[in-house]
């Protein structure tokens, strides 16, 4: 049942000083699915990603939510922002209250919802984010990764059905990029279609369920993590390396180390894991011989 | 997180050139009469800004910003002439920048939380403070540079002529709502004014120029972007 | 200056109604300068102290160094109150000759001047209370509450937000201009200050925009619709600033 | 012939909110070498390093530069200042001129050089970090990795003698990651002596030749890369991970697929060639075998 959620048909974008940005992307994104929009940087991520809220309209192609082309009146983006959420790289271009409470209540409002559920609504996003002691606090005394977490509350708050993060892990150090990434598996097991774009390909590989690979301005190739990586032509081209993961992986099957059929590991955890039982299974066997 | 502790330079303030009027130091009648004073050109400051939102939005933002920023060059230490240092008012860049009308309105709310972050003013006096430093000093300036431009002067000279004596005529009429508060007993408000034009005009003049010596430079770097 | 501003959300009445602080601050500071008596001024001092340093739990040292912050405005304005030019040197204090001016201290110069001397210092403590105990948000909501128009109320906001934004900008240039030596004489230091300033306004022009971009994406509609923190009236606090006041109305009215 | 060129001992540091940021750090940073200084978020990296430009001054203890005592005089500060330069992590909060041009010779100019010499030193540090294309443009329109190079160019045009550099790669791309990781070892081969913070464990552990690992404003512990990653107690009590490479290496290790004298891999790239050359190895004994 993969229904499509968004979907962008042949934009072209170019900004007002003559860089085109965006040419001739398509590609579609499915319902309840984690993307990572891969490419290195200057390839129009960002201008793809604001073109999904409206924010930027492109000057030929279309956008769909749930099939219906976006007509940019202003009731419809509206509507299509209610829907969608997006989280800006830098949240101190984002956060425009002093205090977090009224921060995170800022989108509720805005969607003319009940005070009772404008609570219920900010209370859900702060303890979801894990921020709820954070409440009282003012922005400006928060420091880099607490005003990430609030951005994203301030979006959750609104209940979207598609979360956009623009690079939600750069300048995070590991503590906060585990605790964000946790975050998003959570949302996403609810139902809630989240698309990020990276240039971190460990990140990608591990996190995302598709890949989308972006280079000058055009959807490159889209699938599965594994199969995006083993596609050589694809990492060149767009000048990816490979997640070391699946690299040092590769090389280790290369030795016949592993099955044949083994499962391809997706995560550091899963490679150490099957280089440990294939010890525990040198070691069984040694036991037989002897 | 650097910034955390730093602040090292925007400190806190040593009000030994304190260019606003203190909170308490004038009596109420001529506290309301500030406030009674300053409220038109507020009103008209926030009629102009409303109209200028009502066709572009994102004006009501670079307005906040504008605050923020005014906020920050008001707490920047600048080499004086003298060798002391001392602060920039920013009338004459903002009301450059953003017009005499806004500044009415940007100066009052940047004097709130002058008086209440910094305890610089005060809230019984924020009406007299705005008075000069939201409206004579911003009317001035607009008009120096305006004119001086008009009249054929180079430009550096009008930016220059425009903060220096934007900044001065602001103490100017600070000296002005003092004396008009504490006439001297014998000579009345003309004595009493001498007195405090006297005292500023001692700190003041090398600050003005200070002032107009920085906008200028302030204002090539703008204009060379 | 970031102290005032971490005490405003740390101190130990961050959970007394806004309000309450706010019309107890005012109210004082209203009857110190319309009593205009040392009486008064000294027990305005010594109450907010006492409020702000006992209830409020504001470090007394701080406290202290807070209270010197307007002690040279206060000096040169007053004593520029008390020293007049004199013609007959009768009922003088102090006086002395320059040129061909008399300047000198009489009785009543110098009481108006010790009085003001006193006012101010009564009120200054009257909003270091405020300032001491109510973030600025709280503030924001007050006025609010008082009808200021909602376009001044957002302008507000938004300076207060990026205030610190620009200070931490301004401060990391100016750091890193110092490292770079952009300070060591009075030419450079000009020099990197007009460059800072100029880069901070330029600075401020694209977050403005980037900001908008930002709230448009959350659904702004023109105004900053919030949900404000609600706080309860405390009958206990508010029977006593209003005994308070109105002993100090009393006190007022006997002494001038 | 190691000479110490820094040396921080027994600092204590306090910031005016109270927070305490330094408490007994000591460390000496040997002429010539790289250093990485690791350690989580809020325990004090950049505290430490804006000491050893003297911007703070520490509450308690010393900074000695070649073995001189750091007195806080203007003019000791201002010959500090000239042979020690600083890279902040955020570039759009260092760069503050125009044009590229502008910002380089910015520290050169300050220095009271000839204007031959300004000049000589500005190009040769834009041919250094590979922006000679850049100079006339102006500096908003430069991305975010380029305007990294032009402030890290700023600070080589002075000729300092030691570089301090603030989470360097933070937020680049991989490409960008890797240009100025190689800038820094060319400029280290010069002589020069290399110190960055980071969190990025996998970086510190392939680039650098000493660690400083702190701790709640201490040093925890000071070695060679592999030495310090292999310590557990170290990195369980500063909860830093360990380097992927050195952990499957590890794995790889107890399953007896490595000789027991095999030097430690410390890249990505070598860990690959020894898992290749282990390959190799068996196809030629397979090859004898049969």
């Amino acid at each position: 049942m993969t229904t499509n959620i968004l979907e962008a048909q042949q934009l072209y974008f170019s900004y007002p000083d003559g860089t085109q940005a965006l040419a001739g992307l398509s590609v579609t994104i499915e319902k309840g699915s984690k993307v990572a929009i891969l490419g290195p940087n200057g390839t129009g991520k960002s201008t793809f990603l604001l073109h999904l809220i409206g924010i930027l309209k492109p000057t030929k192609g279309d956008i769909f939510f749930e099939q219906k082309k976006l007509d940019y009146r202003r009731a419809s983006l509206q509507a299509l922002r209610s829907r969608v959420g997006f989280v800006f790289q830098d949240p101190d271009n984002q956060l425009f209250s002093a205090s977090v409470w009224q921060e995170v209540s800022f989108g509720p409002m805005n969607l003319g919802w009940s005070k009772e559920k404008v609570i219920e609504q900010v209370n859900l996003a702060l303890d979801l984010t894990g921020t709820a002691h954070l409440k009282e606090r003012p922005i400006h005394a928060l420091s880099y990764g607490q005003k990430k977490l609030i951005a994203i509350a301030g979006v959750l708050a609104m209940a979207p059905e598609v979360i956009i993060l623009d690079e939600p892990t750069a300048s995070l150090d590991p503590q906060y990029t585990n605790h964000i990434l946790k975050l998003l598996e959570e949302i996403n097991s609810g139902g809630t279609t989240v698309i990020m774009a990276t240039h971190d390909v460990d990140l990608a590989y591990t996190w995302a369920d598709t890949l989308v690979v972006m280079k000058d301005g055009r959807v490159l190739k889209k699938g599965q993590p594994v199969e995006v990586f083993l596609d050589d032509e694809v990492l060149q081209a767009s000048s990816l390396t490979k997640p070391y993961v699946l690299e040092i992986f590769q090389q280790l099957q290369r030795n016949g180390y592993f099955a044949e059929d083994i499962m391809i590991p997706r995560s550091r955890q899963q490679l150490l894991e099957i280089i440990a039982a294939r010890g525990q299974d040198l070691i069984n066997k040694r036991a037989v011989a002897y | 997180m650097i910034a955390l502790g730093l602040g090292s330079f925007l400190v806190m303030p040593k009000a030994a050139y304190a260019m606003h009027i203190m909170e308490g130091f004038l009596p109420v009648k001529w506290s309301i009469s500030w406030y009674v004073l300053s409220l038109p050109f507020l009103i008209w400051g926030l009629i102009s800004i409303q109209k200028i939102i009502h066709k572009e939005p994102k004006y009501k933002m670079l307005l906040g910003l504008a605050g923020a920023f005014v906020f920050i060059l008001s707490a920047l230490k600048i080499p004086s002439v003298t060798g002391s240092c001392s602060h920039p008012t920013g009338v004459g860049l903002g009301a450059i920048l953003f017009g005499p009308t806004a500044m009415t309105v940007i100066g009052c709310i940047v004097l709130i939380f002058q008086a209440l972050l910094l305890a610089h003013g005060g809230i019984t006096t924020l009406g007299a403070n705005t008075f000069s430093m939201g409206v004579v000093g911003p009317f001035a300036s607009f008009i120096i540079y305006h004119g001086l431009k008009r009249l054929g002067g180079p430009q550096w000279l009008a930016v220059f002529a425009a903060a220096a004596l934007g900044n001065l005529l602001t103490y100017v009429t600070t000296s002005v709502q003092l004396a008009l508060a504490f006439p001297a007993a014998t000579g009345g408000f003309m004595a009493s004014l001498t007195k405090f034009l006297g005292v500023f005009a001692l700190t003041q003049l090398p600050l003005a120029i200070s002032e107009g010596l920085l906008t200028v430079f302030i204002f090539n770097l703008l204009t060379s972007y | 200056m970031i102290h005032l501003d971490q005490y405003a959300y740390g101190n130990a009445l961050r959970n007394v109604h806004p309000q309450e602080k706010f019309f107890f601050a005012l109210a004082t500071m209203i009857i110190c300068l319309a009593a205009n008596s040392f009486v008064v001024s000294l027990i305005v001092i010594l109450l907010m102290a006492g409020v702000s340093i006992l209830a409020g739990k504001i470090p007394l040292r701080f406290y202290c160094k807070l209270m010197l912050i307007p002690a040279a405005f206060l000096l040169v304005g007053t004593a520029t109150i008390a020293i007049n030019i004199v013609d007959n040197s009768a009922n003088l204090l102090w006086g002395c000759q320059i040129f061909h001016v008399y300047l000198g201290v009489t009785n009543q110069s110098l009481l108006l001047a010790a009085k003001l001397f006193f006012r101010a210092w009564g009120a200054v403590s009257c909003l270091y209370f405020l300032s001491l105990t109510t973030p600025s948000v709280e503030i924001i909501a007050i006025l609010r509450k008082l009808k200021v128009p909602e376009l001044f109320l957002d302008l507000m906001s938004l300076t207060y937000r990026f205030l610190f934004v620009l200070m931490d900008r301004a401060d990391n240039i100016h750091i890193a201009q110092t490292v770079r030596l952009g300070y060591t004489d009075i030419r450079k230091g000009y020099r990197s200050l007009g460059q800072l300033v100029a880069n901070l306004f330029l600075h401020s022009y694209q977050r403005s925009r980037d900001l908008y971009t930002a709230l448009e994406a959350r659904g702004y509609q023109g105004y900053f619709r919030v949900l404000e923190r609600e706080y309860r009236y405390s009958k206990k606090n508010l029977c006593l600033i209003l005994c308070l006041e109105m002993l100090l109305i009393l006190i007022a009215w006997r002494y001038s």
